[in-house]
């Protein structure tokens, strides 16, 4: 074919914010081969049972069967699901898509070891077995009534192999799968072998997908692409040669509003971003000493003057949560609007006195803050409830004398202008915090270490490359920002995360904690509330009262100080295409890295004529 | 014979204004002399009495902090006159090689280390020639010949050979042109006694088949006694004495003139030789008067309180000391 | 055996030795790093939507035998050497299984052509100024350009860099800023493709050179007024030698004698990549993924990386010890 | 001492304009102790304030002053600098000497090491060093690895001149005055290095402050130490570039050019002086 | 007893390093004595003949291939500091050019420190006083004082005071022998002569011996007792300095002295 680059209109260019792929040639998706994931691979070509929306999804609910005819159907005691398929999908390369195809993804994964999802397999699935072209039925090894969820995709999921492709396949281990073949509406056109950008085509027949059933994808070609730091991405979108940045800095997205007359983005005003369905959080070690201690964690919490951190994290563009839930669309409706009421009326003990923390009107205060500010007067809210939904509720307020009570309640003393702990040693707090990945965290860590060490205490920020694997994961930390709570995003069960906040998971000191629960806290109540979720199906609406219980018991407890939320500065250029998702049309989120952003291609409408 | 050089009273000082030191150091103070065609003129001294430094202004190699504060340089070539100090750089640069070259003191170390010897040549005399270049290279292979050169050597670099070779070569490098008047620094030092006897006696030999004129300099007295058929004494930036060599050695004049001859030890004869007491003045503060007399055997209330002026007292001889010429100005 | 052969040849064991004895250094000091590369893969696992945590820990053990992280680290180091007599460096442990070789491979031509010409302009571009300045010192504009190119020398390169391509590719945006050529170009061979690699280069290249030519600049010029002073350029210029050719081939060319050993050395350093130009004009090659690789814990890619550089370097080294005798006939072979 | 200064200054355009600059410099790094606000405090003054006259170089995103925070993070940077290259020097120095005076096995041994050590790829060591090192990566054990990373080929250049320091005859006299071999390098070969060393010491402080901003650019450093590379990388990560706070990257870039033609400047005009050429000149008073 | 003997001394240079295969004889079978009695021994010959490497093995910085050298009957053996601090009492060397002798950096007079409270006749450090006091009594054998010296640097003596200077301090250890490799060769003829007077003063006032090696045959006649011609590492001929060169046997030698240029009016060749 004789082109240099592909016809602007008819295609969509989307940051992918994985960077520069190191294996580029590497597609085998179901071996962490260091190929890319996000490179429209997972969005475009991949497909699984169901999807759980982040926002509000096409279907009319956050809750999409995809490949799946239907939701899971347990038996009684959850150690049986059985799944019915859809009709007429198919591969890229012609070759229908049956149960065999999930059945095959199932055992191959569980026949070799070190294939993504081979382990959460083997763990949990004791057979499974296609009992006609469009069904399947998984036995478990012990009950879970949330089997399901590794076949759901939040930001991705289990996804289903070609059989036909893999069985001629020696070892799945080394395959590459060059050439992918797409169960998806899009199939590879080109990459770059540097691995700097991917291009993705329409399929003909993209009807025989699962995507068919919104309408026909508009952009022809879709271009994930590398483009390079912070900075450069803005230039980039201001000369409108990037239409999806996936994330910018505060001061890129200001700069951007300023000076493009065709940016989009998810809040139209302040504060632009899209709140990820993760929360980031203080995280203490509550394994060491002193921060075992809840008066300890709660004298911390209440010498944070949030206002300041939000103005230095995302400079007020930020989504508060006094609670421990991700303050997306969604959770602002189930828990954080609910429980304000609770909130207000919520007292500690300081042992000298009782304190009524909570300060519900911190959003507003910022809005206020804010529109003083020449640059950003007209873009803030001035309906309270846009307001609380764009900068959050309430949040504790500062209370440094209560703070000292409470400190003085877990041994405390301060002796010239300095706290000593119990043991007569100075406080000494190092916040660990992650460098350049994510600079609101860093910065927002680098405040609060201020205002601790204005209180009398040695706090200091120190930045960490790699965060998780260096400090959270051995728990080689004291104090850290980072988040141990995500959601489903657009559905209210908790268990997402909650699951793995069970005590029998929590690490030894020393040892590699897993996933989620970096605070290794471990609570009798907290085990409880998780059980009885264990214990009932995902959409049972016992559920969210069992939410509400968890986010009571970590008010109190405060094991991780949570902010605010995860805010991701996307913003989308409308010179070439319109109808991206925004909080007026909230179908999906507009984070291009997320499998679920494979809802915008059929919602995307030219600009132009073509 | 008639006069190829004149040289009339040459001051020239190096003025070193230098970190905390400001000095003027008079290392040709007030010189006059001509050098005659086909002549060999010799210019002996102690150590650091200013020879290089005259020769240097004679050849037009002033650089700073060497500055030349008066007096003339005359040179007569090719039938014309040329003022060294009037003409302009490129004028000066037309006579190099052509009508004067210069051998300069260390002249076991001129040549370019990293190239190969034919390029020298090329470099200072092929401009100088209307001629290809093998038909240039016909001439320097017979002027090498005539050196007792090797025609080979051509292609070696400089360190492939010994000192004594090398100060040949540059030797052919300056006479390839034949050119009027070459002045040569100490071409002979730190040789071997048996190849300075070579190297002189082919310089001896070239000078009188192409009937240049020579100026040469050098401390040692033997090399004079050799070569020189004229000899000016330097002593501390001025000339004291001329003569020709036979009358130097013979009949010194000057104090200064008559240690130096009288010093000399000789191979078969065992007598004491005195040495010369005192250090050599400091030129940037010369002695006032005369500036032997501190070290001088016969000074004279004079001799501290005016300078001695350069007097003829015979054809041919010249002399500045008032032992000798008596309190006449 | 002629001398020279010996010394080549002793020179060449004093090359293998080096090159041991930075490859074990290195070797030990990566395996220090506190990154796992199976708790990375884990990582990047567990991010795709799982966290059982018995799951993870059956993860944990199949990579760790997957990837071949068995053995204590002396028995690792000698396997290591086994392999390496094979030139085999082993499979990546962040993009298992693909060879390290291939994925140094394809970004090494790219880190060689842009940093070969830049290097090569910086030294040409440096040195001639450099040589211009030392000898003509009064010049008024030599004095000037010299001082633009000193002073753009502590430049962060960083901002330079940014500098450049705010200006070349948003203020005015005539070049190119992104990648080593255009986004979806047809990458057969052509002279198209040639043409727009060329383009893409101009920046990252540019850059390198306004803030490398400064060093080269410096080094010559110190060493021209040096070399002025010198008994056979003087004597040079008495013989009436033509400034232009005293320049070029009495001053520049015994200046060249230690500026081709530094030269070398830029050469042999050229494996080290850029990791900001690559960063900041995501230009293709090895310096980023060296940075990745060490983020990854990828010890064997870091290994491989590094032992490219270190034969790079020592080679370079080897060459000019053993070519120095050509370029510099004083230099005796011992 | 102070003649010399001052005719150098008097007589030497290049050490009057390097006095200057680096007076400047000197000035920065005093005013640095008299700073109103804390080095380390943010969001005390209104963010992205233009140069004006209350906030001469303006302010930050992360409301602080530039000025301010501009010498502190120059006096940081400075002495980081300053203690790379004084380490540095140290081991070049030892070994270089030691190297070229010694001579046979010793020599050999030393310069395996010097070589092994100048072909180790510096970057990725230094990166592998912050990972190790994590919360103990600390200005002082950063200025310790880039000193043991930076002096391999000084030392070559200082080996070479020993090598012709060893066979000139004041060596000899010195020997045979019962001199030892510390006392030989240190008093009779030292003072002929230090043209080198000081030359060297401009490049060094350029690689290592160099190394320092890219180290920071690329996030592994000590954050909460402010330095010219700290600086750079609060600015990058507030967009400073482009979204129109140029204040807050061409100070710090200023400074460091600044800096650095002092330093050359000084050096230059320094080696002059210290150049046995010039020495010689003065000969034969 | 002779105070030193050379017994058959070879010396071969290896060229081309380790496996190098050229070997050059520097010195070949060379035998001669300084007996008891002081006396100035002149070496002389050609370029390369191996005058500084006998000089350099007398002196203990190289060592015979083969054959042996004795100093005061004892073999000359150095392997530690101590051996080496004694044996640089009893021989010391001086230097051929004497603007290059001195640290043009350093103060002169830090040598003759040095070299007094190193080899002080005492045994035990002296003192700063002591350390003068033995400075100014060696620079009172030639001809200097100590206030002249103190606190200068080389440039600001005349090549004849630093000369001087520098056999003062070679005389600080009280040595029995001095070696002189070509001392004169860089100064001129005036100067020559002050050194050459003072080699003299030296033997007869301190009764040193000095081994005078030097390319100037007229020197060499004028002040040695005996003299040794070589050529291309051997001795060709050796006896009493003036009876030698007032007759030289070996055409070699006949060589040497013809090509020397009298100081007096006439022609070579
Ligand atoms: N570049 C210079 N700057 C200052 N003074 C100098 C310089 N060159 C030479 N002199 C001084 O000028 C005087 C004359 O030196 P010159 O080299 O002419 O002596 P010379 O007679 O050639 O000595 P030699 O026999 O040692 O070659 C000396 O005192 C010397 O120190
Ligand atoms: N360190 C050395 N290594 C190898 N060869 C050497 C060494 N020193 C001297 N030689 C060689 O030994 C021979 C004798 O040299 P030596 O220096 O003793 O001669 P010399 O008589 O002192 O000559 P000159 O009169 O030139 O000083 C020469 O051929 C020389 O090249
Ligand atoms: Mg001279
Ligand atoms: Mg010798
Ligand atoms: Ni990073």
């Amino acid at each position: 074919e004789d082109y240099t680059s592909l016809p602007r209109k008819e295609t969509l260019i989307v940051e992918n914010p994985e960077g520069t792929i190191k294996n580029p040639g590497w597609f085998n998706i179901w071996v962490n081969g260091g190929g890319g994931v996000s490179t429209g691979l997972q969005q475009l070509t991949m497909d699984t049972l169901w999807y759980i929306d982040p926002e509000q999804g096409l279907g009319g609910a956050a809750w999409d069967n995809s490949l799946a005819a239907d939701k899971p159907q347990y038996n009684a005691d959850f150690t049986e699901m059985t799944v019915k398929l859809r009709k007429g999908l198919y591969w890229s390369d012609g070759v229908e898509f049956t149960a065999d195809d999930v059945v095959y993804t199932v055992k191959t994964q569980m026949d070799h070891p070190g294939m993504v999802w081979s382990a959460a397999f083997s763990v949990q699935v004791a057979s499974v077995e296609a009992t006609d072209p469009q069904t399947v039925v998984f036995k478990l090894k012990k009950p879970n009534s949330r089997f399901h969820a590794i076949f759901t995709v939040r930001w991705n999921g289990a996804w289903i192999m070609p059989k036909h492709v893999f069985e001629k396949v020696e070892d799945p281990l080394r395959y590459d799968f060059a050439n992918p073949v797409s169960l998806g509406a899009y199939k590879l056109k080109a990459y770059d072998p540097q691995g700097k950008w991917y291009t993705w085509e329409k399929r003909d027949d993209w009807q025989r997908t699962s995507l068919a059933r919104f309408g026909e994808p508009a952009p022809k070609y879709v271009t994930y692409t590398d483009p390079g730091p912070p900075d450069k991405r803005t230039i980039a979108q201001l000369e409108h040669n990037l239409d999806i940045i996936h994330d910018n800095t505060p001061e890129g997205m200001f700069t951007l509003k300023e000076k493009s007359k065709t940016i989009d983005t998810w809040f139209p005003g302040f504060p632009f971003a899209h709140p990820d369905p993760t929360l980031p959080a203080v995280i203490f070690n509550t394994q060491d000493a002193p921060f075992d201690n809840a008066d300890v964690r709660w004298a911390l919490a209440l010498l944070i003057d949030i206002k300041a951190v939000d103005m230095a994290s995302y400079r007020g563009a930020a989504t508060l949560s006094a609670l421990g839930v991700p303050p997306t669309a969604a959770t602002m409706k189930d828990y954080q609007a609910p429980m304000q009421d609770w909130l207000k009326d919520f007292e500690i003990d300081t042992g000298k006195s009782k304190i009524k923390p909570y300060d519900p009107t911190v959003g507003q205060q910022i809005a206020d803050i804010l529109r003083k500010q020449p640059k950003f007067k007209d873009q803030i809210p001035t309906d309270p409830e846009a307001i609380s939904g764009a900068f959050g509720y309430g949040w504790w307020k500062p209370n440094p004398k209560a703070a000292g009570e409470l400190l003085e309640k877990a041994g405390f003393k301060k002796s010239g202008g300095k706290w000593l702990t119990p043991d007569g040693q100075p406080f000494k707090i190092r916040m660990t915090v992650e460098g350049d990945t994510r600079s609101v965290f860093t910065r927002a860590g680098t405040l609060i270490a201020q205002q601790w060490a204005a209180f009398g205490i040695d706090a200091k920020a120190v930045p960490a490359a790699k965060l998780w694997q260096t400090a959270l994961q051995p728990g080689d930390f004291q104090v850290a920002i980072a988040w141990s709570v995500e959601t489903w995003g657009g559905d209210p069960d908790l268990s997402f995360f909650l699951d793995s906040w069970h005590s029998q998971f929590v690490a030894k000191k020393g040892e590699v904690q897993p996933p989620r629960n970096w605070q290794r806290w471990s609570n009798p109540e907290l085990d409880k509330i998780i059980e009885r979720i264990r214990g009932i199906s995902a959409d049972d609406p016992k559920g969210m009262e069992l939410g509400k219980d968890y986010l009571k018991l970590v008010a109190r407890e405060m094991p991780t100080i949570p902010l605010m939320s995860y805010n991701v500065f996307t913003s989308m250029d409308t010179t070439y295409w319109t109808g991206y998702p925004t909080i007026k049309d909230p179908y999906t989120d507009p984070v291009p890295n997320w499998a679920n952003s494979r809802l915008m291609m059929v919602k995307l409408k030219p600009a132009q004529s073509q | 014979m008639e006069n190829l050089v004149e040289i009339d009273n040459l001051k020239a000082y190096y003025r070193a204004f230098l970190y905390g030191v400001d000095r003027e150091v008079r290392a040709v103070d007030d010189i006059s002399l001509t050098i005659r065609r086909g002549e060999v003129y010799g210019v002996a001294g102690e150590s650091s009495s200013g020879k290089t430094t005259l020769i240097k202004t004679i050849a037009g190699a002033i650089r700073p902090p060497l500055r030349v504060v008066s007096g003339s340089v005359k040179f007569h070539f090719g039938g014309g006159t040329q003022d060294l100090y009037a003409m302009t750089p490129e004028e000066r640069m037309a006579l190099r090689w052509k009508h004067l070259s210069y051998i300069m003191q260390g002249s076991m170390n001129v040549l370019n280390p990293v190239r190969r010897i034919r390029h020298s040549f090329t470099d200072f005399a092929f401009r100088h020639v209307k001629l290809s270049k093998p038909v240039f290279f016909e001439k320097v292979a017979a002027h090498l010949e005539r050196l007792k050169l090797d025609l080979q050597l051509l292609d070696a670099y400089p360190h492939e050979l010994s000192g004594g070779m090398r100060q040949r070569m540059t030797i052919a490098l300056a006479t390839i042109l034949t050119p009027e008047f070459i002045i040569a620094d100490e071409p002979t030092t730190a040789l071997d006694v048996i190849v300075q006897r070579d190297v002189l006696s082919m310089i001896r030999d070239i000078q009188r088949e192409m009937g240049s004129s020579f100026l040469f300099v050098t401390h040692d007295m033997g090399v004079h006694a050799t070569v020189s058929d004229r000899i000016g004494i330097v002593y501390a930036g001025r000339l004291v004495e001329e003569a020709p060599t036979a009358k130097l050695f013979s009949a010194p004049l000057h104090p200064y003139t008559q240690h130096l001859v009288g010093s000399l030890p000789k191979i078969g004869d065992p007598t004491t030789r005195p040495s010369l007491e005192g250090r050599p003045p400091n030129l940037a503060m010369p002695p006032e008067g005369c500036r032997f007399h501190p070290r001088c055997p016969k000074r004279m209330e004079i001799c501290s309180q005016k300078v001695p002026p350069l007097v003829t007292v015979a054809p041919e001889r010249r002399v500045a000391c008032f032992a000798v010429t008596g309190d006449q100005v | 055996m002629t001398p020279y052969l010996i010394f080549v040849l002793k020179r060449f064991g004093q090359f293998l030795l080096v090159v041991f004895l930075g490859v074990t250094i290195t070797f030990f000091v990566t395996h220090l790093t506190p990154i796992d590369p199976v708790e990375e893969s884990i990582g990047a696992i567990t991010q795709m939507g799982q966290s059982d945590p018995n799951a993870i820990e059956l993860m944990r053990q199949s990579l760790r035998e997957l990837y071949g992280m068995q053995g204590s680290i002396w028995q690792q180091y000698l396997h290591f050497w086994l392999r390496l007599a094979t030139g085999d460096l082993g499979p990546s442990l962040s993009a298992f299984p693909t060879p390290v070789s291939t994925i140094i491979l394809r970004s090494l031509p790219w880190t060689i052509g842009l940093m070969t010409v830049s290097t090569l302009i910086t030294f040409v571009l440096g040195n001639a100024i450099g040589a211009l300045a030392g000898y003509y010192r009064k010049d008024m504009v030599l004095k000037a350009v010299s001082l633009v190119f000193i002073a753009m020398l502590p430049i962060p390169y960083y901002i330079l860099a940014f500098v450049l391509l705010i200006v070349f590719g948003f203020i005015w945006p005539v070049l190119p800023i992104n990648g080593g050529y255009e986004m979806n170009a047809n990458l057969d061979l052509s002279f198209a493709l040639v043409l727009d690699i060329l383009k893409h280069s101009i920046l990252p290249a540019l850059s390198l050179i306004l803030v490398g030519a400064g060093s080269w600049l410096i080094g010559m010029r110190a060493l021209v007024s040096n070399i002025i002073t010198d008994d056979y350029v003087v004597f040079a210029e008495l013989g009436g030698v033509p400034k232009g050719k005293i320049l070029r081939s009495y001053i520049a060319r015994n200046a060249m004698v230690p500026q081709f050993t530094g030269l070398a050395m830029s050469l042999g350093a050229i494996f080290n990549g850029t990791v900001i130009t690559e960063i900041v004009f995501g230009y293709p090659g090895i310096g980023n993924l060296l940075i990745e690789a060490v983020h990854a814990g990828d010890y064997s890619l870091v290994l491989g990386l590094s032992a490219l550089s270190i034969v790079g370097v020592a080679a370079a080294v080897f060459i000019i010890d053993v070519l120095s005798p050509l370029i510099d006939p004083r230099i005796k072979v011992e | 001492m102070f003649t010399i200064i001052r005719d150098l200054a008097r007589q030497n355009m290049e050490f009057l304009c390097g006095l200057l600059l680096f007076a400047v410099i000197v000035g920065l790094v005093i005013l640095s102790y008299f700073s109103p606000y804390g080095a380390t405090d943010i969001y005390l003054l209104p963010p992205d304030m233009p140069p004006d006259g209350e906030y001469w170089l303006g302010t930050t995103s992360r409301g602080q002053d530039v000025f301010w925070q501009l010498t502190i993070g120059l006096r940081n940077t400075l002495y980081f600098g300053i203690g790379v290259a004084f380490l540095s020097r140290i081991i070049s120095l030892v070994v270089g000497l030691v190297a070229g005076y010694a001579g046979g096995a010793v020599d050999r041994v030393l310069m395996a090491i010097n070589d092994s050590v100048m072909v180790i790829p510096q970057f990725p060591l230094l990166i592998l060093f912050y990972f190790v090192l994590k919360d103990n990566m600390t200005w002082v054990a950063l200025i310790v690895i880039m000193a043991s990373l930076g002096w391999s080929y000084d030392a070559r250049l200082i080996r070479s001149v020993a090598l012709g320091l060893k066979s000139r005859p004041f060596t000899t006299q010195s020997v045979y005055s019962g001199m030892t071999m510390r006392k030989i390098l240190v008093e009779e070969h030292l003072p002929y290095v230090l043209p080198i060393v000081f030359a060297t010491t401009m490049n060094n402080m350029i690689w290592s402050i160099g190394m320092e901003i890219t180290l920071s650019v690329l996030g592994f450093t000590d954050i909460e130490t402010p330095t010219m590379g700290m600086m750079i990388y609060w600015a990058n990560a507030h967009s400073a570039l482009i979204s129109g706070i140029w204040w807050w990257v061409a100070a710090p870039v200023a400074v460091i050019v600044i800096l650095f033609l002092a330093l050359f400047l000084l050096s230059m005009s320094m080696n002059e002086y210290n150049d046995p050429r010039s020495r010689l000149n003065r000969m034969g008073s | 007893m002779t105070l030193l003997s050379l017994s058959h001394v070879t010396k071969i240079y290896r060229q081309g390093g380790m496996l190098g295969r050229r070997l050059i004889t520097a010195v070949k079978d060379v035998s001669f004595e300084i007996g008891d009695e002081p006396e100035i021994l002149s070496i002389v010959g050609e370029s390369g003949s191996g005058k500084s490497t006998v000089a350099a093995m007398i002196l203990g910085q190289a060592e015979p291939t083969e054959g042996e050298l004795q100093f005061a009957g004892k073999t000359v053996a150095i392997h530690n500091r101590a051996e080496r601090t004694a044996f640089m009492k009893e021989v010391q060397p001086v230097l051929q050019n004497p603007f290059e002798a001195f640290n043009p950096l350093k103060r002169v007079d830090r040598y003759l420190f040095e070299t007094a409270s190193n080899f002080s006749t005492s045994g035990k450090r002296p003192n700063r006083r002591e350390v003068e006091k033995m400075a100014d009594t060696a620079l009172h054998h030639v001809g200097l004082t100590l206030e002249e010296v103190k606190g200068r640097f080389p440039h600001e003596l005349s090549g004849g005071q630093l000369q001087r200077v520098a056999i003062a301090r070679a005389l600080i250890p009280e040595p029995r022998l001095l070696v002189a490799d070509e001392p004169v060769s860089m100064v001129d003829a005036s100067l020559r002569m002050a050194i050459v007077n003072l080699f003299g003063r030296l033997k007869n006032e301190l009764g040193l011996s000095i081994i005078y090696i030097t390319h100037d045959l007229a020197t060499a006649y004028y002040v040695s007792d005996n003299i040794i011609i070589m050529r291309k590492g051997e001795i060709v001929e050796r006896g009493r300095a003036r009876a030698v060169l007032d007759d030289p046997q070996h055409a070699y030698s006949r060589a040497l002295k013809d090509a020397v240029l009298a100081a007096e009016f006439g022609e070579v060749g």
